[in-house]
């Protein structure tokens, strides 16, 4: 999915500011007084209920619920309070999605993450207040992700928990096939193992020989005491991988050494039904299947069976409608792809199509319209995901004890007409649509103070400059540069 | 819960009488009606009135809707490229009647499309009205020669260049920039008036181009960008002041006529909309505000929205009026974008566009409010025949 | 007349009953087949000749076998086993076949796509195939590890995998129509290139054997000195202190006597294509190459004379005729590819023949048949290729040995494909002619004993 | 007296008569296969100067001429290829204007090419020279025969082209519109090929590709009433009512391994709705032995084995506007004999002998197919 970049990032980071201004008031006590609060799917609903947030974590909910003497209210009897959705798998948001290396699980997507990226700020316009960055679907093996809240202006502000897991493909990355794909991930896998074994046996011979020569000199031995620790929970064994100290394992083997020892999750992509098999294989044959996600394009919808039967979750990365033509008629149908997940007993998240207009919320309203429950569809996007990140304690829905994160809606939040007014995350209040510059522009186009007026500056083409009244045409020049340069970016997140 | 599959065979295929009725009939003449039901009698609406039971039954039934820039061309040797002003071509005859977009337009609740030259060309060609299903190209036309086509903008001079060399193709040639663009157009229409004094000056296309300018023709114009609706709007103007005709002036694609809708207002210029876009993000550079089809509505433009044959079910026209009301079009308004409006500007109000006794039996069948997000077209008759079942919908 | 209507169903939306294929009921543990003649193999034809299937294996073959009770009786004019395309691509994900990353390493099992439709795999057992031997690139330098399948329309290819390491398969000189020239230094280099990787392997191969041997006799001689070691200890504890007092009252500093043993052997580093090219050297795996002019082919065979347990198969081979001799005397099996379509432009096949199964045959070299891998489906049609061959000199009996017992026999599944004898998983067809005929339709197909096309009434 | 005959065939130069000398003989075979399915066993053909002038039962044969060829296997009338690129060496384009109507395959065919002597091998004694289907009106076919010899018909069919292929950007015309606009202002000339057309004493060859290609090409037809044939128009099946309307014949093929089902479905629909069809090649773009291969797997896909071996023999003809002369084995026809192994309908039968115009020819092709342009 494309984004757009239009102001200059002086601007972006001023406009960011704006956004966070009140966030300061962090770790103090704040009520929220909601018209109705939907807590979360299946929950009964309450009218005119308060929200009580104190250290970041909700310390009450309901209708007659004291407001402490020191509590910042919000008072919005005509908002609808619910839990901030959940984005259990996106690759947006970082300056390029994907890793030329093939194998590379000891890279880190925080390194790669732009906290000022208009792709957070788009999330919490539209409800979404977490969410799991990982590395884009053309890979084999690639970097490790991060779970984010998107606010802040370092990446460190942003982050829930690092590492969030693994990201791997069973789709062939470009240049591949799904022969070769698989044999790469199958030769990490059997490299590493070999890595280990050798180690081992080094470490086993080093100190057999050491002994042997004290016993030739007549030494008493001092016996080798090691720091290290046996991989438990994997399908393959390296039996004696306690003699070697975890200080001395190469430290690109560890993450991937993480994985089989059930230490990490893994988020496998699977962009065709053929895909989710060399997937499953891959993690039984590594025994980290327990701790896998798959995350499927809706193509894959056809292996829903073998998921079921695999018993893993799912993220359904893409349209919840899927338009499939028959190899043999060139018909096209229909496919309604959660119902089908449904169908087959497997548990799914649904991750956003393009961060705004297909966000969340479209993607559940989508389910409802074909028929699905609106428990169902609304748990789609808020407690599964949440507990697919293992954060089902913390998020999800509006309970005591879970984080103080509430998404006040001015209608429905399932309707088209309904906007997001005001967003707190953990007790912090960082968004309110009144003081949104950029909405105001999405909507009545009115371009922010000291940036660039729009569509005009999206001309790529030098033939196609136009200048702004008053606008100084060196000033334009440079914003073009940078548009481009940002385009550009917007354009690499496509091939993920 | 599967798959929205088109009624293949069966008995339903050719019974074209029908009794449908829904909790709301909004029968786009300002109408709704409560407990509502409709009755088609041979693909003809025979009445709208109180009540319920009959053959279908769902949430809300609304006209057929209207789309009037889809493009279902397959490619290139649909427009004649050998020069840039063709405007005698008629695009039904490039038509593929076995395109799998027919049925993707009719499953969404399209049952009416205008179909347009591609923008490759200046001035492209002859429109079309066809119906989105039925037995034979005859059967589904509804309005031959509907509009003349064009567009103003980058697309039509895109790859030309200045001839260098061995010109091995036709992009060795004007227009080059939107100047040229511009000034096809101009001289097309100068040409063509003076053909009306001196017959030796006329030349193919010259009678659809007389046409337009004797305001027998709706002339449709692509144009993204505030510079170009301006273009297309001063051309209609300049050649009312130089008295050489009044054009009835169509914007395609006006994204950016947020900008300045006066241009369309005292023009009298009706506008096509394109699909909205995520981020504002639209077609040649433009911008597109998400509450355009507010404004436009609010200063009495004509508007239609489209969803230019979109393949994403997300993106297709029924969710377009959604997202003008989430900019801020009241409901009546954007039922009207996607049903009588277009029906209006493309002269094919008679048969199309509302529910009333008379009119073609195009309906289209909700299973919630329709437009919104959490409710599927589910039924969809076009001249009375069952294109989409909503007996098998949502199962 | 079951084969036909159902595969005309294939273009025709209208038919939607037949587009799927009717479900076979499920097949009882019995099956009993009657045909006036019964191919048991090529060559041994019974006259009236019955057929026992107990749970999906062949029980009794004879003529004079008596009905076991509640079986479902199949009867027909021909019965023979199920063909087997030697040479296929059906179900391979079209990328796999021109993936130039592809080493002798890559598996075809991971390029196939169950989800093919399963409408193609019932057209394949419709026409009489049971059976495919997939292997990925065909164009490229190199096809890895061609895999042996089962063709059954509801069983996922995991589940009917006969076996997933066939053989390996390699490329000299082919362009398969991509455009992609040689000249013939490439193509000498190319031969070279294939000779040196056998060579590798066969190091590789005896690299390991002498690690393995080394190595047992390091440890033999480790453990001896440990023990000895163990022994000695209190003894050289109390030299050791006796050395220390000596040299504090020498004044001079104490040294350990320095310890000597031989070294571990190391282990040869780990190479899977050198684990591949070691099976195929010692023969494990057999080594298919696709080669066309009789020159490539005289400079492979010749370097390759020195590997005696080497089993090289060659496919394709437009100018085979002029070296029948040597592969006749080397016993090379040749796959040949009747119809070489698509690669009209590929300069190999020029001079190719249709005649060419017939000459070869003719020279006594073992011919088999192949639908090319150019195009997924050509292994439908598979059958008409054998009768254009027939059409085109080569006898009945031979064809339908190059259909069933040779590739079974060659990528090593004998065991379990290509005859009707006892113990083999029943890859039958019951038509009602000679399997060669554009008339015949074939009647029922068993696929390891699971009826899978036509049906049968109690 | 099998032996014998290919013995003599494998002296014989091509082209050149045989022991026999004369062209005229008797032919005493096993069975006959006269025209669709029509068998006669233990038949007669009387050859005298390259005609058939009986062919039928002993019986009605009377008086065996001097010259008998004993044949234990089966003749046929040899087949027809109503389509091929065969001798034309690669010429059969002239790609810089879009309008080549006078250009004539008879004029760049060479007779004597090595191609036909392939066909020959394959059973082919009778093949339309067609042009590349690049142009929108490609040029005009020519009849011939594979003796490397006689010529049929010089002018065959006018050949136009109104695929997508035969559009391009670097010339005039570029869409179906213009296409069809000047096919038809090109059909109001008075003189020239276009007059003969239209007057129907040329038939045309329209190539079509996708489904709204066949559905412009047979509207453009009927509504000037063009005789002829759609070619390739690989679903016209689909189509098969309004061909059947407009009076079209359909040359299909070449097909090949792996054709979709849904293509060879068409081919099989078109026989049921009685749409003549014929079998057609792209030689020497592949091998010739398609053209009964494609019979075949169009009877595998439903087609009436009686239709496939006619349209590789009396449709065919018919289509090449030569039915009188070839395709079948029937008195005044020419003598133009296959002499088989087997049924000539199945695949697996091969070819021992072939006699065009009552001379035999080597029946052994140029080693191998293709690649030669």
């Amino acid at each position: 999915m494309k984004m757009l970049h239009t102001t200059t990032r002086a601007a972006a980071i001023a406009l960011s500011a704006c956004l966070l201004a009140s966030a300061a008031a962090a770790d103090g006590k704040l009520a929220i007084k909601a018209g109705r609060v939907l807590p979360g799917p299946g929950m009964p609903e309450l009218e005119k209920a308060t929200i009580v947030i104190e250290n970041g974590r909700i310390a009450a909910i309901g209708k007659d619920v004291k407001v402490p003497w020191d509590a910042v209210v919000i008072d919005a009897p005509s908002l609808v309070a619910i839990p901030g959705y959940v984005e259990a798998h996106s690759a947006r948001g970082m300056d390029r999605p994907n890793e030329n290396l093939d194998v590379a699980p000891f890279l880190s997507v925080r390194d790669s993450i732009d906290p000022v990226g208009f792709y957070f700020e788009d999330s919490l316009r539209w409800g979404v207040t977490t969410i799991n960055i990982q590395q884009g679907n053309n890979c084999v093996v690639a970097g490790q992700g991060v779970i984010v809240r998107p606010i802040g202006l370092t990446v460190d502000e942003m982050i829930v928990r690092t590492p969030s897991g693994v990201k791997l493909s069973a789709s062939p990355k470009m240049g591949f096939s799904a022969a070769t794909q698989a044999q790469a991930l199958r030769r990490a896998f059997g490299d590493l193992r070999r890595a280990l074994e050798q180690l081992v046996a080094e470490k086993k011979e080093g100190s057999d020989r050491a002994r042997r020569e004290a016993l030739y000199q007549g030494r008493d031995l001092e016996g080798e005491n090691a720091k290290g620790k046996a991989m438990e929970g994997a399908a393959w064994k390296v039996t004696g991988l306690e003699l070697v100290p975890r200080g001395e394992i190469d430290e690109k083997l560890v993450p991937l050494l993480a994985l089989v020892e059930g230490k990490l999750p893994a988020f496998f992509y699977c962009g065709r039904p053929m895909d989710v098999h060399t997937a499953l294989d891959i993690a039984k044959e590594n025994g980290f299947l327990a701790k896998t996600t798959l995350v499927i394009a809706p193509a894959a919808y056809k292996a829903a069976g073998a998921i079921a039967a695999a018993k893993v979750a799912v993220i359904l990365d893409g349209a919840a409608v899927y338009v499939e033509t028959d190899p043999l008629t060139g018909e096209e149908r229909e496919v309604f792809v959660p119902g089908e997940l449904k169908q087959a007993g497997v548990r799914f998240a649904l991750a956003s199509a393009n961060p705004t207009t297909e966000s969340l919320w479209f993607q559940a309203a989508q389910c409802v319209g074909r028929g699905m429950p609106r428990a169902e569809a609304v748990a789609a996007v808020t407690t599964i995901p949440a507990e697919i990140l293992g954060l089902g304690k913390q998020l999800g829905t509006l309970e005591v004890g879970k984080f103080g994160t509430v998404v006040l809606c001015s209608g429905d939040p399932l309707s088209v007409t309904s906007w997001v007014e005001r967003v707190v995350v953990e007790g912090r209040d960082v968004y309110d649509r009144s003081k949104d510059v950029r909405v105001k522009h999405l909507i009545g186009g009115q371009a922010p103070a000291n940036t660039q007026a729009m569509g005009a500056s999206l001309l790529g083409d030098p033939r196609k400059v136009v200048c702004c009244e008053g606008e100084d045409p060196e000033e334009h020049a440079k914003h073009e540069a940078e548009e481009r340069a940002k385009k550009d970016k917007g354009e690499a997140e496509d091939d993920k | 819960m599967a798959a929205a599959t088109l009624v293949a065979a069966g008995e339903s295929k050719d019974q074209t009488s029908w009794t449908v009725s829904a909790e709301r009939v909004y029968t786009a003449t300002g109408k709704v009606i409560e407990e509502g039901r409709v009755t088609v009698e041979d693909g003809k609406i025979r009445s709208v009135s109180k009540g319920g039971g009959g053959d279908l039954t769902c949430h809300a039934i609304t006209p057929g809707l209207i789309d009037l820039s889809v493009r279902i061309e397959r490619d290139l040797s649909s427009i004649e490229q050998s020069r840039e002003i063709t405007p005698e071509k008629r695009v039904a005859d490039a038509l593929d009647w076995f395109d799998e977009a027919w049925k993707r337009e009719a499953r969404s609740g399209v049952t009416s499309v205008m179909i347009n030259p591609l923008e490759r060309q200046v001035v492209g060609g002859l429109s079309v009205v066809v119906k989105t299903a039925g037995e034979s190209a005859q059967q589904r036309t509804v309005k031959a020669d509907s509009a003349l086509y064009g567009a103003i903008g980058s697309a039509p001079s895109q790859s030309n260049h200045a001839a260098f060399g061995r010109p091995d193709d036709f992009y060795s040639r004007r227009p080059t920039t939107r100047m040229g663009v511009e000034w096809e157009w101009r001289k097309a229409f100068f040409d063509a008036a003076l053909a009306r004094e001196d017959k030796n000056l006329a030349g193919p296309g010259t009678l659809e181009l007389q046409k337009a300018l004797a305001g027998d023709l709706p002339l449709c114009i692509q144009a993204w960008t505030t510079q170009d609706i301006r273009t297309a709007v001063f051309l209609k103007e300049e050649l009312a002041r130089e008295g050489l005709g009044k054009l009835r002036l169509v914007v395609d694609a006006a994204a950016e006529a947020w900008k300045e809708p006066e241009l369309l207002v005292r023009s009298a210029t009706a506008a096509i909309l394109p699909p909205f876009s995520a981020i504002g993000r639209s077609g040649d550079g433009s911008f597109f505000a998400l509450d355009t089809a507010k404004v436009l509505a609010e200063r009495g433009v004509t508007i239609a929205l489209s969803g230019h044959g979109a393949r994403a079910a997300s993106e297709r026209l029924c969710y377009q009026p959604g997202h003008a009301m989430r900019g801020g079009l009241a409901f009546d308004a954007a039922l009207a974008a996607v049903t009588i409006n277009p029906a209006r500007i493309a002269g094919i109000d008679k048969r199309v566009g509302s529910l009333e006794a008379g009119k073609d039996a195009d309906l289209v069948l909700w299973s919630g409010p329709p437009f919104e997000a959490t409710s599927a077209v589910i039924g969809v008759l076009v001249d009375g025949r069952l294109i989409l079942d909503p007996r098998t919908q949502n199962k | 007349m079951l084969a036909i209507p159902s595969l005309v169903a294939f273009g025709i939306a209208a038919l939607p009953s037949l587009v799927l294929g009717d479900e076979p009921a499920a097949t009882p543990k019995d099956l009993f087949i009657r045909a006036e003649q019964l191919h048991v193999r090529p060559g041994r034809v019974l006259e009236r000749g019955m057929l026992w299937v107990h749970e999906g294996q062949i029980v009794a073959v004879g003529t004079d076998l008596k009905l076991p009770k509640d079986a479902l009786v199949i009867e027909g004019k021909v019965a023979c086993a199920g063909f087997i395309d030697s040479w296929s691509a059906f179900a391979l994900e079209p990328n796999a076949q021109f993936d130039d990353r592809a080493g002798p390493a890559t598996r075809a099992v991971d390029a196939v796509d169950s989800y093919v439709d399963e409408r193609h795999e019932r057209a394949l057992l419709a026409a009489g195939i049971t059976a495919v031997r997939l292997q990925p690139t065909v164009g490229a330098r190199a096809g890895g590890v061609g895999a042996v399948l089962r063709l059954h329309p509801t069983k996922s290819f995991a589940q009917t995998t006969v076996i997933a390491d066939a053989c390996s398969a390699t490329a000299i000189g082919v362009s398969r129509g991509d455009g992609r020239s040689f000249d013939v230094f490439e193509r000498v280099s190319a031969v070279d290139r294939v000779i040196g990787a056998i060579a590798d392997g066969h190091a590789y191969l005896v690299e390991g054997n002498e690690y393995r041997h080394e190595l047992a006799e390091w440890e033999k001689k480790i453990a001896d000195k440990q023990k000895e070691l163990d022994d000695g200890f209190k003894k050289a504890k109390k030299d050791r202190e006796k050395a220390q007092t000596e040299a504090k009252d020498k004044g001079s500093e104490f040294k350990d006597k320095e310890y000597k043993e031989d070294k571990k052997p190391k282990a040869p580093r780990f190479d899977e294509e050198k684990e591949i090219y070691a099976r195929i050297a010692a023969g494990e795996l057999p080594l298919v190459v696709e080669v066309h002019r009789a020159l490539e082919m005289r400079a492979l065979l010749a370097g390759t004379a020195r590997f005696d347990r080497l089993r090289l198969v060659l496919a394709g081979a437009s100018e085979a005729a002029q070296c029948a001799e040597l592969l006749v005397e080397r016993r090379i099996p040749v796959i040949v590819w009747p119809v070489p379509m698509g690669v009209q432009r590929a300069r190999e096949y020029r001079g190719a023949s249709l005649a060419l199964a017939a000459e070869l045959d003719h020279a006594g070299v073992e011919v088999l048949l192949g639908s090319g891998a150019m195009d997924p489906l050509a292994s439908r049609d598979l059958p008409l290729l054998g009768s254009l061959a027939v059409g085109h000199g080569l006898p009945r009996e031979t064809a339908l040995a190059a259909l069933t017992t040779r590739p079974a026999r060659v990528f090593d599944v004998a065991d379990q494909l290509g005859t009707l004898e006892l113990g083999r998983s029943a890859d039958v067809l019951v038509l009602d002619g000679d399997p060669f005929a554009a008339t015949t339709s074939i009647r029922y197909v068993l696929s390891a004993g699971e009826l899978v096309v036509g049906e049968v009434k109690k | 007296m099998l032996s014998f005959l290919l013995a003599a065939a494998a002296l014989a130069p091509a082209n050149a008569p045989t022991a026999h000398g004369a062209d005229t003989f008797t032919l005493k075979a096993a069975h006959l296969r006269l025209y669709g399915n029509k068998v006669v066993d233990g038949g007669v053909v009387k050859v005298e100067q390259g005609k058939v002038t009986y062919a039928g039962d002993a019986k009605g044969a009377g008086e065996l001429g001097p010259d008998v060829i004993v044949h234990e296997g089966w003749a046929s009338a040899g087949l027809v290829a109503a389509r091929t690129w065969s001798g034309l060496g690669g010429e059969g384009l002239e790609p810089k204007r879009a309008f080549t109507a006078e250009a004539r395959a008879a004029d760049v065919v060479k007779l004597g090419h090595a191609d036909f002597a392939r066909a020959r091998a394959e059973g082919i004694t009778t093949m339309v020279v067609a042009l590349s289907p690049a142009n929108v009106a490609s040029g005009i076919t020519t009849v011939v025969k594979t003796d490397g010899a006689t010529t049929l018909a010089r002018d065959g069919h006018l050949q136009l082209g109104l695929s997508s292929q035969a559009l391009r950007t670097n010339r005039f015309p570029t869409s179906y519109t213009a296409a069809i606009e000047l096919i038809e202002a090109e059909l109001a000339k008075p003189t020239g090929v276009w007059e003969r057309v239209r007057g129907g004493k040329l038939p045309v060859y329209l190539d079509a590709l996708s489904r709204d290609e066949i559905q412009r090409a047979v509207a453009l037809a009927s509504e000037h009433r063009l005789t002829g044939a759609l070619l390739r128009a690989p679903l016209a099946g689909e189509l098969a009512g309004d061909i059947k309307k407009a009076g079209l014949a359909v040359v299909v093929g070449p097909f090949g391994p792996g054709e979709e089902a849904r293509v060879l479905a068409s081919v099989a629909a078109l026989g049921r709705e009685r749409v003549p069809v014929a079998f057609g090649l792209e030689s020497p773009a592949s091998p010739e032995a398609l053209l009964r291969v494609s019979a075949a797997m169009c009877m595998r896909a439903g087609l009436d084995p009686v239709q496939a071996w006619e349209g590789l023999t009396t449709t065919a003809a018919a289509v090449a506007g030569v039915g009188a002369r070839v395709g079948k084995l029937a008195a005044g026809c020419d003598a133009d004999i296959v002499l088989w192994n087997g049924d000539p309908l199945q695949l697996a039968s091969k070819v021992e002998g072939v006699f065009i115009g009552g001379v035999q020819h080597e029946s052994k092709g140029g080693a191998g197919h293709g690649g030669a342009h």
